[in-house]
């Protein structure tokens, strides 16, 4: 699913911020990326949704290396992402409904599947009363939240999250971790970036873990854990 | 809901008031220039064709030797030149009314000792040697005299040219100023919306979904002030025609344009659209291309 | 590190590449506008200075009546009407001159029957009843006419006035477009940086704080513009001045523009980019009293 | 310092989203405000620095009625508040070193006197290598630390924090908890917006907690406690 090999990368003339990443992904697995702030998370999440190029190394995404994917094919790769932005990135003008269709609409679909669809999964993350409000008369949690179903409304096979749960309290955070798990259970290859530690002790996930530049790996705790976290 | 394929809010930007007016001020200063450049045209064409292929033969009177013997002598040469369609006197009468009004009511013109003056037409693309022909003229009729209007032609030629490179250069100045407010709207547009093109591109979008918006944009508002400022210059030509009566004899030809030239000039809005469109495809093209 | 005051990075806009290009073509278009009108402005005061204050008088010439008398008795009953200054009969080699050239080298024009002509200077403010004059003109001198050069004044006078309304309907234009440029690049400016204005507020800036920014910058801006637009406008006189030789004789007598002419199309930049920081102003203070 | 009497809030048309709000705070005080994400706390805090203006009710600040403060006065009052927006509003285009000056400069300070202490309080918060880098060049929680210290440069009479450790790590979260409490114990009132259930548990400050639209006091516990949290 995604693979990177001795990948550097750094914004223009800049310093190295990651630098000889070497690791795997498996398909339908599910990784937390910790480091501390300033660590390269969202760099590496950049590197991903394909936002940043690396400076040297290869990255396979979906079997293809992306340095030779054209501008012309990027459209397509893209909706196979779904990407939670840190700062949310929403649409300030369109409605918490349409913001959620948005992939749906830029990909072709038809109108009359999405409506439906769309506000099942809005009220699921607990927007059922604000489906036609505006993300800037929202609060902060709340546009979270949006930008979360927005990224996971086209069953992405790949979710990359950037600190999704920094903005809500830990019950809707443990919601939305659920709602993580779930798509993985179909299939969706993982990657959440946080700094919330209480989350990553909760969750028995393996971590990629960012420090000075580069990458390692804490292998994930047996599944027995979970279900007590979980409680 | 919006329709999709508007998810960019152009409309109730701030250039959404500005692009009509630019396109409406524009389209009526081409418009202006445009009837202004044609006009000239229209004019010029007529005093070219009434002037251009003709010549004046003048055959002073002189005491003692009889007018119509000169007359003949010359009109004599002219019909043997190759290059000469037609040779005519202009009758006394004629000349008495063109000198009439210099010499007062009571002058007694039928008196006067006028010169005799032929008209001479060229065939169509004659080369003549004009001055060989006055050197013959003066031999068979002594005093006779050769005028090509080329003074005047060139002098009415040079007034066209200068209001044709005019109205050449508002238009041409127009189009650019167009084309930087289109531009320049485009770019205002993409600097206010880049985080929606931005997220637009992340999720998937085409640049042709994002730069069909704009460009519909464009063309919206520029036809829209462009049919605005079109009927504001006509009303205005109009108004001029109106009070062209009131303003007494003037030393120009009635004139009207012609159905092209009408059909230019209504095209204008239309093709400032087309312009504002090609502008803003373009330049949200070239921005969304520096975007990773 | 910035300069205190300029937090508004109003100078990287694209408004920045706008404002000097609207700027610079809307100031050369109303140079040129000025320059018209102030030239259609002093011909009409050269013709009507020439001709308001005069009448001619005919007298035809008539075969039986000797002229000398004639000529006489119409000049002793202008001298005698209050409000005239001065009367005087144009020498016959005068009107010999004026004649020559309709008649053809060869006529005799010493043999021609002309008609004397009266020049007659009025004294200034004179109210006089021209057609009790007429009348008394005709009953001294018979035949005797009276041309107050009325008709063609009302001409001039027309055409003048038409070219200045269009001058000023151009210039009027031109302001309400710069305007209208200045209000949307301000307002497109605070739309860009509304996020920036909104926390300056917040910081505890005063609207003065934030508006000086965008005042100066259209400020700059159009000044900048302006003065190149004036540059191109003067150039472009000065080359039609110069090409003027060469179109050979035209109806229009040698013209200069006065020092305060000059003076007036010299301050249309200034004038341009005061109005622009006063345009700007307005607007940002009108936007900012919406913010709570 | 604050007093709030009967204070209704909503935005437009919309439902009241605070109602009959009655509370005071006393200068030199430090609160929690809680609740989960909806609940109101972003609103409460616009209130209190004069983004937005109660539907009814009084809200006295300063010893004044915000009700007749003037337009022409409110710059000066506006500069003796410190706010951290929760999404942090960074000036794109000034360094991390202009953003925290600008509150200074806005009040009109000495060239001379604002780049050390800026550049003091930017080291700090553990930003001592990124005075001169671009906030859209940072990592979310590098600008979150430009966001707080923008705020407590001016030594505010009054601090207002939303969320201010939504994107740092818990390390971090401790070192900027003690800033605050250093302002405190300077005399300035803090009122501090979190979901970070841990940050309340190990600080002993009472809370002020938002729930459908109404509020409730938590008081705070005994000071002991607190020591033992901060170890
Ligand atoms: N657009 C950019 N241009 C230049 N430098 C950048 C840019 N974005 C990030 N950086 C730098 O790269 C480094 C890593 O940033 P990154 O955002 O990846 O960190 P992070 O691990 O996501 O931190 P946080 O937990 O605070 O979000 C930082 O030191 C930052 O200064
Ligand atoms: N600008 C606005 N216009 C209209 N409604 C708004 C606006 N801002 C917030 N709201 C509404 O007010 C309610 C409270 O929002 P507020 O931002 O105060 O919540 P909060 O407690 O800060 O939540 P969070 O913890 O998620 O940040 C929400 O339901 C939201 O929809
Ligand atoms: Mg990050
Ligand atoms: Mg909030």
């Amino acid at each position: 699913m995604v693979r990177f090999e001795d990948v550097s990368a750094r914004y223009g003339r800049g310093p190295d911020v990651l630098s000889g990443l070497t690791f795997e992904l498996a398909a339908g697995s599910f990784h937390f990326l910790t480091g501390p702030s300033g660590a390269g998370k969202s760099t590496l999440l950049r590197l991903l949704y394909l936002a940043l190029r690396p400076v040297t190394g290869t990255i396979e995404l979906f079997e293809r290396d992306v340095a030779h994917i054209s501008r012309q094919e990027l459209p397509a790769l893209r909706r196979r992402i779904g990407v939670v932005f840190q700062d949310f990135r929403l649409i300030g003008h369109l409605s918490a409904l349409d913001n959620v269709a948005l992939p749906l609409r830029v990909a072709g679909a038809k109108e009359v599947q999405i409506r439906d669809h769309v506000a099942e999964l809005l009220a699921w993350v607990g927007l059922a009363d604000h489906l036609n409000d505006l993300p800037p008369t929202l609060s902060g949690g709340q546009q979270q939240r949006i930008a979360i179903a927005r990224a996971v409304i086209g069953r992405p096979s790949l979710l990359l999250a950037d600190e999704p749960t920094g903005n809500v309290d830990d019950r809707i955070a443990m919601r939305l971790m659920y709602l993580f798990e779930e798509l993985n259970k179909m299939g969706t290859t993982v990657v959440i970036a946080t700094h919330n530690d209480g989350l990553v002790a909760r969750f028995p996930h393996p971590q990629l873990h960012l420090e000075g530049g580069h990458l390692f790996r804490v292998p994930g705790r047996p599944r027995a854990q979970k279900a007590r976290a979980r409680a | 809901m919006p329709r999709s394929g508007r998810d960019l809010p152009l409309a109730g930007d701030a250039s959404a008031r500005f692009l009509p007016w630019v396109a409406g001020a524009m389209v009526f200063l081409a418009t202006l220039a445009l009837a202004g450049a044609l006009l000239a045209q229209t004019v010029a064409a007529r005093w070219h064709r009434d002037l251009a292929g003709s010549l004046t033969v003048e055959v002073p009177s002189r005491p003692g030797i009889a007018a119509p013997e000169r007359e003949r002598a010359a009109l004599a040469v002219l019909k043997e030149t190759a290059g000469v369609a037609a040779a005519e006197l202009v009758p006394r009468s004629r000349l008495e009314q063109l000198v009439a009004p210099w010499l007062g009511a009571g002058a007694h013109v039928a008196e006067l000792p006028l010169p005799s003056l032929i008209e001479v037409r060229l065939a169509e693309n004659a080369s003549l040697d004009l001055a060989a022909l006055g050197h013959r003229l003066t031999a068979a009729a002594p005093g006779a005299k050769l005028d090509d209007h080329a003074l005047w032609l060139a002098g009415v030629a040079a007034v066209v040219r200068a209001v044709e490179a005019v109205a050449l250069a508002v238009v041409a100045l127009i189009a650019v100023l167009c084309a930087v407010a289109v531009g320049f709207a485009v770019r205002t547009g993409l600097a206010i919306h880049r985080d929606v093109v931005e997220v637009l591109h992340l999720i998937g979008a085409r640049d042709s979904y994002i730069a069909r918006q704009f460009a519909g944009h464009a063309f919206r508002m520029t036809l829209k002030g462009g049919i605005i400022g079109l009927a504001a210059a006509v009303s205005l030509v109009a108004a001029l025609a109106e009070g062209r009566g009131a303003l007494g004899p003037l030393p120009l030809p009635e004139i009207r344009l012609s159905v092209a030239a009408w059909a230019m000039i209504g095209a204008v809005p239309l093709a400032a659209a087309v312009f504002a469109l090609l502008a803003a495809l373009a330049t949200v093209h070239r921005q969304l291309k520096r975007m990773p």
